[in-house]
């Protein structure tokens, strides 16, 4: 097998986009690396006493501390002379960094810790039994925001967790997604070049909570892309720099929509075209805002990662 | 054992002067204990600082309810506040005003020396900031610590500078009450 | 296995794990038509898809879990899944 | 060794700086702030070479003395009520990692109602959390209790977190004599954390790993013979701490005048010096009355306690925090310390000094005194009846 930093014997579920993308995290960074974990599905699959799928040294503490033990992680090893030892790289779910982790992640950013913080986007608390976070997308079904006869699910807006973290002078800023592992690894690689706190949001869909075929993990990762939903960029010192261009025209959101079962009650129901209408134009916003649409339409398309 | 009870407002030194006093006994040798009243007292409002002098370890940490000294800082706390409760039969109140001890008018059992400390204070330092001369004043009228555990204090407490300064302050307040006595 | 202080894990040892258990299809690499582009050893979750050759690529049977994202993924369709006796 | 007049706050601080952390953590609560403040000024002048993490919570501060420590570093963190149970997830994380962080814990009382003055309330709440609980009797003790602190922590027998209560205000911020400790001498008697464990590259281990059913029960078990096992550490380093510097304020327990006494008051923290004073007030009139103090609450230390009060025909146990629905935590304890002893003496429970109530001497005595009116029930002493009616 090929040499990992995070390996196989975990116990994520098939498909687990999260697993895919921790390992592609870690694989990037190397072995001189301290990694944190907040409480959540990744540390359960991949830390069940007495064994570890991390080859690199992990501390997992609680749900809400991931971004405060890195801190003091990087503290000990300036205090100690020890930061050439290991670059630190603080771990999250949506949850525990944009809501219940937030705290101790703005505390983070706002003392300047040299952390990249890694926060896996798979949109709801999957470990509890697919509940809404705060980076829930719009309508979306979970056991906290069911559709109902009288809801079509998720009430609210994703948390925008990059425009958080550039009000804190975060230099180094960029979303990503599985569904380009090379740029996963290469946004990894790149904002551990740099000194000070990184944030990069990876997405990383959740066959069980989404409700989606787990053979079809990338597929479906990589719509949320192609639709504008989830719009891939870096940002360097409060500035988008890049963006990952889309094949044009994009895709319409119902392809994406379609694949995944949190979605189904929009297309069962009377009223859900209105419905799907707001979340086109949540990414018809997204792809005018970044500029997502590229000039010549094949010459993305058949771009391979 | 010499307890003393400081009274004044948020922001005049009071708890400063409880360290000081408790400072210059220490230095002066003998066993001290301040503390200022706990809480949450903010600018202007009373405070209450307590110092014990003993000549061994001292064990109590209740408040002090018997002072033998009470030490005014604020005289407008004469009207509003129970300052002089519980002071000891032939103890001593010192108040910071200009007033005499009998225009004051207090029916004590006790001895009332009164200090125009805020005059004694521009003097020394420009600035009326009275507690380090209502110190040199409690010394000469208590005997309970000296001019020159108070200088030890200072030094411990301040830069070389100011404690030079506050120094003359305090001996201004010291020599006021001598003067006074004679 | 001794509980050490509250319960340190040791690294890389959840090699130990037999999640090939979880399976119910099976890849088969069909070494005919690989590019040797590697996208099926990437995306694998497990990271369990590994090259023998620089065209032909297999699966370590002790960890695949049967998810069927190498076989998806295949630009090639040189991957199918088919179903497992057991 | 220099003897100073200086305030707990300080005093504290400066042992803390011959500890020679490598990280500290804090946030500002009343009545622990001038303590953090202190060390903050420290590192901020260059005495003492420390990352000082400005942290945006308690909950924080304990997680970053957690990663500091878990890294191999020396932590120490601040802090008192509110700040304290903010911070309880982490600190059974601490102590279940098996992590030797040293915090202060100014006492004081908790909300609601909203109360800055001091009783033991707030880590009397957390007395299950897996720490070592020392209480200090005056500054002095306060203060040397930190150096201890950091033996008892880090000693390879026990890797648990430990807890030096001190109460707040009282201690905190009065001003006594202290004797304090050269640097030279600090390191002799507290050489530098070496742990076996830590996380780097170079042994890249797992902490914090999920336990089921399986062993779960097995860690919680071997915590548990940790801090029982930390009574002998705590015992050893405090006669080596004599030893060394010659002052000795008791190890697990000390006693006072309990030689021959019918009558025994048992209690911790500051309010065992007023004891002390009404103690020897009573004895003048001949009421035979001793005082057990308890400076080790945990791990509890159960035999000692028992040897101490075997003879007595009285116990009165003074509590400055209480089990809402249970009673005094003291007076309980006891009680179950003393259940297998034959002709125990009897145990009432009395609650005082709530959230800055004043303990006199007189509350002292009045407690010796009036023993013989009060039923068995754990009662609060010198309650305002007016406010209740």
């Amino acid at each position: 097998m090929e040499k990992h930093l995070f390996l196989a014997g975990h116990t994520a579920c098939y498909g687990c986009g999260e697993a895919l993308g921790a390992r592609l995290v870690v694989d990037a960074a190397g072995p001189n690396i301290i990694t944190t974990d907040a409480t959540g599905c990744l540390e359960v699959f991949s830390s069940r006493w007495p064994q570890s799928a991390w080859a690199v040294p992990f501390i997992h503490s609680l749900f809400e501390n991931s971004a405060a033990v890195a801190s003091g992680v990087e503290a000990a090893l300036k205090a100690m002379g020890r930061q050439g030892e290991a670059k630190v790289i603080a771990q999250g779910g949506d949850g525990g960094t944009a809501d219940i982790g937030l705290q101790c992640l703005s505390g983070m950013f706002e003392r300047g810790h040299d952390i990249l913080y890694v926060c896996y986007d798979n949109e709801a608390y999957m470990n509890t039994g697919v509940q809404r976070s705060g980076l829930t997308p719009y309508d979306s079904d979970t056991r906290t925001s069911p559709s109902g006869k009288v809801s079509w699910g998720n009430r609210y807006l994703k948390k925008d967790m990059p425009a958080i973290a550039a009000a804190h002078g975060v230099p180094y800023i960029a979303t990503a997604s599985v569904a380009y592992p090379k740029d996963v690894q290469s946004k990894v690689k790149k904002a551990l070049s740099i000194t000070g706190p990184k944030y990069v949001q990876v997405h990383v869909p959740c066959p069980l909570g989404w409700k989606s075929d787990p053979a079809l993990t990338i597929k479906v990762a990589k719509l949320a892309v192609e639709t504008g939903l989830y719009p891939i960029f870096e940002m360097e010192n409060g500035v988008v720099t890049k963006v990952r261009k889309i094949p044009r025209p994009a895709k319409p959101v119902t392809e994406y929509l379609k694949l995944q079962g949190r979605f189904a009650h929009l297309f069962k129901k009377g009223g859900g075209e209105a419905e799907v209408k707001k979340i086109q134009q949540i990414a018809d916003e997204n792809i005018k805002k970044y500029g997502l649409l590229s000039e010549a339409a094949e010459k993305v398309a058949v771009e391979k990662e | 054992m010499i307890e003393i009870r400081i009274h004044g407002r948020g922001g005049q030194g009071i708890v400063t002067s409880g360290e000081l006093i408790g400072f210059a006994a220490f230095s002066d040798g003998k066993y001290a204990q301040a503390y200022p009243s706990f809480g949450s007292e903010r600018m202007g409002s009373p405070v209450t600082t307590y110092v014990r002098i003993d000549d061994r370890p001292i064990r109590t940490r209740t408040l002090i309810y018997n002072p033998d000294f009470i030490i005014i800082q604020d005289s407008t706390l004469l009207a509003t506040e129970p300052v002089l409760d519980g002071l000891k039969p032939k103890g001593l109140v010192l108040v910071n005003t200009k007033k005499s001890a009998d225009a004051l008018g207090l029916d004590l059992n006790s001895r009332v020396l009164t200090i125009p400390a805020a005059e004694l204070a521009m003097e020394a330092l420009g600035r009326p900031i009275v507690n380090t001369t209502i110190l040199g004043a409690f010394a000469a009228a208590s005997g309970a610590i000296s001019l020159e555990g108070i200088r030890s204090a200072l030094e411990h407490r301040f830069t070389k500078e100011l404690a030079e300064k506050n120094l003359k302050a305090a001996t201004k307040g010291y020599n006021f009450v001598k003067e006074k006595k004679q | 296995m001794k509980v050490i202080l509250g319960g340190l894990a040791q690294p890389a040892t959840s090699l130990a794990n037999n999640t090939g258990t979880w399976r119910n299809y099976i890849p088969v690499f069909l070494q005919k038509t690989c590019t040797g582009c590697t996208i099926c050893a990437i995306v694998c979750p497990e990271g369990c898809v590994y090259s023998v050759e620089k065209k032909k690529f297999t699966f370590d049977a002790k960890y695949c879990k049967g998810c069927g994202m190498c076989a998806a993924e295949c630009p090639v369709d040189d991957i199918e899944m088919v179903m497992e006796e057991k | 060794m220099a003897r100073t007049f200086t305030e707990g706050s300080k005093a504290v601080a400066e042992t803390v700086k011959l500890c020679r952390p490598n990280v500290i953590a804090a946030y500002p609560i009343t009545p622990q702030t001038h303590i953090s403040e202190e060390l903050a000024q420290m590192v901020a002048n260059g005495e003492l070479k420390a990352e000082y993490v400005t942290v945006e919570s308690e909950f924080a501060a304990a997680s970053v003395v957690l990663g500091a420590s878990a890294t191999g570093a020396r932590t120490y963190t601040a802090t008192s009520s509110q700040g304290l149970l903010l911070m309880t997830e982490v600190l059974f994380n601490i102590s279940g990692m098996r992590l030797p962080v040293v915090m202060t814990c100014a006492n004081r009382a908790v909300s609601s109602p909203i109360n800055i003055w001091n009783d033991q309330q707030d880590s009397i709440s957390v007395r299950d959390a897996g720490w070592v609980q020392l209480y200090a009797e005056d500054i002095q003790e306060a203060s040397d209790l930190h150096l201890q602190a950091f033996r008892i922590a880090e000693h390879p027998e026990v890797l648990l977190p430990v807890m030096v209560c001190m109460d707040g205000f009282i201690l905190t911020h009065a001003y006594e004599p202290v004797d304090l400790i050269e640097q030279k001498e600090a390191d002799a008697f507290l050489p530098p954390y070496q742990p076996q464990y830590y996380l780097t590259p170079k042994n890249p281990i797992t902490f914090g790993a999920m336990m089921g059913p399986e062993s779960y029960m097995e860690a919680r078990c071997q915590l548990d013979r940790a801090l029982w096992g930390s009574a002998r550490i705590v015992e050893e380093v405090a006669k080596e701490f004599k030893k060394r510097f010659g002052r000795f304020q008791g190890a697990l327990v000390d006693t006072y005048c309990i030689e021959g006494a019918e009558i025994v008051l048992v209690a911790m923290g500051s309010v065992i010096s007023t004891i002390k004073e009404a103690i020897d007030l009573l004895r003048k009139e001949g009421v035979k009355v001793g005082l057990l103090k308890v400076r080790c609450f945990r791990p509890f230390p159960r035999e000692a306690i028992k040897e101490a009060l075997v003879g007595a025909r009285e116990v009165l146990a003074i509590d400055r925090a209480f089990s809402p629905g249970s009673g005094g935590v003291l007076a309980t304890e006891i009680r179950a310390a003393l259940q297998d002893v034959k002709k125990a003496p009897e145990i009432k429970g009395h609650i005082v000094g709530l959230g800055g109530r004043e303990i006199s001497v007189e509350t002292i005595i009045n407690i010796v005194k009036d023993r013989k009116a009060v039923g068995r029930e754990d009662r609060f002493v010198d309650l305002k009846e007016a406010l209740l009616k």
